[in-house]
């Protein structure tokens, strides 16, 4: 007899528990209500109501960045949505699902510093201080785009933005979208250098070895953005990074392309 | 940094901020509390248990004491559940933070017990009390009196310690106020807050200490 | 009549320095034996045996003739339990040079602490018992006074009083003036010769010859693990038989 | 639950932990070693007859340790430039953790005080000292030796503190294990190599200390 | 002859409670004079005064005619300054009940220090000193023991070379033995009588009558913060002329 599926007993368990964060807007965050909102959430919800056609019935368990795969190899959470790159390595370890977002990174500089675009950076060469979210590869990442300016790597979001707040850095280097989310929320103060670089997609990941968990929540994903729920996810999107989706083509399938 | 909008923020959070320090609160009290009861032991069998068990008892305490608690947080939460004990996040760093507690409450124990004369075991012997009410009507009520500023110090540092059980997603007041600024982004604003919040708990804890140091110390 | 205390053949050794090298000494029951001797002989040693806080490794010690400590079964000498040591020791009582109060409680609790531990005496019992014995040493005005509150004379009749409420059969003193200031020695050993008078039997180790003089019908004289010799006071200090008494009596004159 | 331990990734990075291990040694020794001096000014201070010196060395003491020392990070890295105060991230990390340290140090220094006989002073004066020389050639010294063992484990203590200095983006060893982790995601791994370069450092410190507590005791 | 020491009308209060209430001394050069009394009245206080470790509130103290502690300027009595005391209390050494040895220093190194930082000798000049002086008091062979290794007696004799060494005029002993096990006792009363041979001048706070009866040329009875009686001791201790030193003599002879 076939092993049984986490699929089963998340169904049996009336709920999904989907682990994710809680300090990274817009992804994953709390509203002034204190509830759990963001991009990645609302992927959580597309799953849940995909299983039990109710996007609320979700238990979430919110963990730090460093928390993502230990949580689902130990079997803490059936599933993990939070801004989660994918590579090679993470991948010898879980599953990842399909991407939902496609993602580059951005510089952000203060509206009225001294450095007035991506260009003016470069030019400055070593002069330059550039926040950055802490990884073992941000160093590259930052000299791929600005090859001689100094990589300070921070441990949350928000001190990035406030490195570059309180000068002691001269940009910013962070993903396009979080940019965006933060010149929305601090209209006039920041600008954006222009350019962007370093492709990356983002996935939910699950537990290696359970093939019907991962079709499934596959399936769901899928469905969302070509299919009956795309509705739904293309409220999410311009709800979170201010873009309307076009609808996808009537009748030939994505796949086709 | 303009006072306004923060204040502003800070009335629509208060309900939120103070969920996360009653739950720092009511981590550190339960660690404190489990990790003393437990630490009383470390201190017996440091001071009184055969040598095997001194070994023992040695070798934990200085292996706790040297590993960073982020790390303890993690064995508790991670280690136990590939062993089969599921804790959830909130019992797992209340274990991780009692059992480094307990490794400084058993040294301090340890000190304060050796340091009591001799001649007070022996006059207790001497009057026909066993070990085990020798301890109690006589030991201990000295080594408590001994112990207590040291204790405090452990107990401010359960307070902080408690900060790292966000690690593992435990909401308490160091991750409430972080997922306020990702909101936000008043990052200054709202870390001072929190530290003066921290402060109070510190302070009340630090008063509490002083109060009961007075209230027993011996009258000569 | 049967003897109070019966020690044979004492041997007692820390590692490999032999302490006590054979002592024996009998004392009947209203007996007060005076240990004297040279730092370093044996005499604390001794009385630490009687009260089994240190173990011994030959010879028996009988208090009205129920061994302490150790008993032999089956040919094999071997340390009683715990609980049984315990109940033995409250055939003496025995006051430290430390006095050794216990400082986190009053001079009536102290004294009450045997009583209904140990005693399983009432607290109200208990405390009759001890305002009595706190009053024969004159403490009854300080009973709430806690030890550092107290002089050394005052905290070493204390401890006497907490010694004796627990009623040994034996009570044994162990240099208890020598941690006191000159003018506290009196009231001690007054206490003391109080209850010699009273007829407890009691062994004293002590300095003071005048006092050994006066209140001892027996004088043991210590010396190097052994004893020296032993007797009447009036005799002893009068006309020693041994050279080293002699000795010992010549350095202790300027007292 | 089928996690199986593979240390590649962290043996791939080895040289970066051992790197960071480096700093945080740095960081604490500099560190500490001004908050020695520090500490024991202010000891002096709350030991002196005069309120002028007492209460502001005791204010210091009681604000800084009540107040979690990552507010005391953000603050002199984040707050203190716009009040024109700038230092590096290195130094800035080092001035906090010296005047955390500082305010620790004071306390334990301050016991340590309190442990000297006052008949050394009188002694001293007695033999025609000045109160500076008795202060320098047989209080100070004496202390030392009293405190030895409370130094022990609060240096410890402060060592494991520099993990904090992660949170302003300098390269210590606890900032490299999260690098590595977040990469890789070995968390366990990770934290399993750090933690073990923790203990032993603290291992190798508390051996360093008893030696040189040996070295010094007063020979009884 | 001009006086060694001096004092006039020496008044002394620790907030409301007088405990010098006018005190009169005198001591010319070699005088060895011993000071009894009961426990609380003044004789450590008196000590103290001398070398101004404790302030006092009227009267005078005069060491070979140079007033200690207070000046009169313009009127107002006032404290000399730091520096002017702290050589000042060199005209006096001082022997204490506790010994207050240094414990991190050796013995010889306890002797050295204020030879080197007051006196300001070379490393070897205070050495060469030093240990004639702890020859003197036969603990040559133990100068580099620490005062934790050694026994107390040792400890007060390393403390009263330590006092002598810096050449005083005058010194002062508080007790020096009555922090001694009894044995101890005699080993620091011979070295105090063999400096009072040597013709040291000595103010000698004691309990041993004995000793009192035989080294002292004069002796000081205090009472309550006065000097009841003094005189020679052979006199005073024969035929007291007051009562209450004729009380204090009946009780400190059973010692
Ligand atoms: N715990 C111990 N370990 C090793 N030797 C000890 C110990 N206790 C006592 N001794 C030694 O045993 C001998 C006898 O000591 P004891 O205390 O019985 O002498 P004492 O006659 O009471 O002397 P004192 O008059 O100084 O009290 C001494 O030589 C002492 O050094
Ligand atoms: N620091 C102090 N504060 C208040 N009173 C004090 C202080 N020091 C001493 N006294 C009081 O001063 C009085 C004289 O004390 P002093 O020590 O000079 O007596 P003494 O004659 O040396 O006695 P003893 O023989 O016990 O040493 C005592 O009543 C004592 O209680
Ligand atoms: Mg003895
Ligand atoms: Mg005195």
């Amino acid at each position: 007899q076939p092993a049984k599926s986490k699929l089963d007993d998340v169904l049996s368990r009336g709920r999904l528990v989907l682990g994710t964060g809680s300090t990274n807007a817009p992804w994953h965050f709390k509203g002034a209500d204190g509830k759990l909102q963001g991009f990645d959430i609302d992927m959580g919800r597309v799953i849940a109501k995909a299983l039990f056609g109710d996007p609320e019935k979700i238990e979430f368990v919110t963990q730090s960045s460093d928390a993502r795969i230990p949580n689902i190899t130990t079997g803490k959470v059936d599933i993990t949505c939070q801004f989660m790159t994918v590579t090679g390595e993470r991948a010898q370890q879980v599953a990842f699902t399909i991407p939902y977002y496609r993602e580059g990174v951005g510089l952000m500089l203060k509206a009225n510093g001294s450095y007035a675009d991506y260009a003016a950076l470069k030019a400055a060469g070593s002069s330059v201080t550039i926040s950055v979210l802490q990884n073992v590869y941000a160093e590259s990442m930052v000299h791929a785009a600005l090859p001689q300016a100094k990589v300070d790597q921070y441990e949350s979001v928000d001190l990035i933005y406030q490195a570059l707040e309180s000068g002691r850095a001269d940009a910013a280097a962070t993903d396009q979208s979080s940019i965006a989310w933060f010149m929305t929320q601090n209209p006039g103060r920041y600008k954006d250098a222009g350019y962007g670089w370093n492709p990356q997609s983002y996935s939910c990941a699950v537990a290696r070895g359970d093939q019907d968990w991962l079709n499934f929540v596959n399936t769901a994903l899928h469905e969302a953005m070509t299919g009956v729920e795309f509705d739904f996810y293309a409220a999410s999107f311009k709800k979170w990074f201010g873009v309307d989706l076009a609808p996808p083509q009537i009748g030939i399938p994505v796949e086709f392309k | 940094m303009e006072l306004g909008p923060f204040l502003n923020e800070l009335w629509i959070v208060r309900y939120i901020l103070l969920e996360g320090l009653w739950r720092t609160v009511s981590i550190s009290l339960l660690a404190i509390v489990a990790g003393s009861l437990l630490g009383v032991l470390v201190g017996l069998a440091l001071t009184y248990g055969a040598l095997p068990l001194r070994w023992l008892m040695r070798g934990y305490t200085d292996f706790i004491r040297g590993t960073p608690v982020l790390v303890l947080v993690l064995a508790s939460y991670y280690m136990l559940s590939t062993i089969g004990l599921q804790l959830n996040p909130f019992e797992a760093g209340v274990l991780a933070l009692a059992v480094f507690c307990s490794s400084h409450v058993g040294e301090m124990l340890r000190g304060a017990l050796q340091a009591i004369p001799r001649g007070q075991t022996e006059a207790a012997k001497v009057i026909g009390l066993t070990f085990h009410q020798a301890f109690i009507y006589v030991l201990a009520p000295q080594a408590i009196r001994h112990v207590l500023p040291t204790w405090v110090n452990t107990a401010a540092e359960m307070v902080k310690a408690s900060t790292l059980l966000s690690i593992i997603g435990v909401g308490e007041l160091l991750l409430t106020t972080q997922e306020i600024i990702s909101r936000t982004f008043m990052s200054l604003p709202f870390y001072f807050f929190a530290g003066a919040l921290y402060f109070v708990v510190n302070y009340g804890i630090e008063r509490f200490g002083k109060y009961v140091e007075r209230r027993t110390t011996i009258p000569s | 009549m049967t003897k109070l205390l019966e020690i044979r053949d004492l041997h007692k050794r820390y590692g490999a320095t032999e302490v006590l090298k054979g002592v024996d000494c009998d004392m009947a029951k209203g007996d007060v034996v005076c240990v004297i001797g040279s730092s370093g002989s044996g005499k604390t040693t001794m009385l630490r045996c009687i009260n089994m806080l240190e173990e011994f490794q030959g010879g028996t010690i009988r208090i009205n003739d129920e061994e302490i400590g150790y008993e032999t079964v089956g040919g094999m000498r071997r340390r009683k339990r715990e609980r049984e040591i315990a109940r033995q020791r409250l055939l003496t009582g025995m006051a430290f040079q430390q006095f050794n109060l216990f400082p986190h409680l009053t001079a009536l609790d102290n004294v009450t602490l045997g009583l209904i531990k140990v005693k399983k005496l009432s607290r109200a019992e208990a405390r009759t018992i001890a305002e009595r014995w706190l009053e024969r040493v004159g403490l009854l005005a300080r009973k709430d006074h806690y030890p550092g509150q107290l002089s050394g004379g005052q905290q070493q009749r204390v401890a006497i009083a907490r010694a004796i409420a627990m009623n040994p059969l034996l009570m044994l003193f162990d240099e208890v003036t020598s941690a006191l200031d000159p003018e506290l020695v009196n009231e001690v050993l007054q206490v003391i010769k109080d209850l010699a008078r009273d007829g407890m039997s009691m062994l004293i180790v002590t300095h003071e010859m005048r006092f050994a003089y006066e209140v001892a019908n027996r004088v043991i004289f210590m010396n190097q693990g052994r004893i020296g010799e032993e007797g009447d006071p009036r005799e002893m200090f009068v006309t020693p038989k041994t050279e080293r008494l002699a000795e010992f009596l010549k350095t202790s004159t300027f007292r | 639950m089928g996690y199986t331990l593979n240390f590649d990734a962290v043996w791939r990075s080895f040289d970066r932990l051992l790197a960071g291990l480096g700093l945080s040694l740095m960081l604490a020794i500099v560190a500490i070693a001004i908050g020695c001096v520090i500490g024991l000014v202010v000891a002096f201070a709350l030991r002196s007859p005069s309120g002028l010196l007492r209460r502001p060395a005791g204010l210091y003491v009681t604000v800084i340790r009540n107040t979690p020392i990552l507010v005391l990070v953000l603050f002199t890295y984040f707050a203190l430039p716009q009040l024109g105060v700038r230092l590096d991230k290195i130094n800035s990390f080092i001035a906090t953790l010296a005047i955390y340290s500082g305010a620790y140090l004071a306390e334990v220094f301050r016991a340590g005080l309190i442990a000297v006989p006052p008949g050394l002073r009188e002694a001293g004066l007695a033999i025609g000292l000045t109160e500076m020389q008795i202060r320098t050639s047989i209080t100070l010294p004496v202390m030392l030796r009293n405190v030895l063992p409370a130094l022990s484990s609060t240096f410890i203590s402060l060592f494991k503190d520099t993990s904090l200095a992660a949170a302003i983006a300098v390269p210590e060893l606890t900032f490299e294990a999260r690098k590595i982790n977040v990469e890789t995601f070995r968390v366990v791994e990770t934290w399993i190599v750090a933690s073990c370069l923790y203990v032993a450092t603290c291992t190798v410190l508390a051996a360093l200390m008893r030696r040189i507590e040996r070295r010094l005791a007063i020979l009884r």
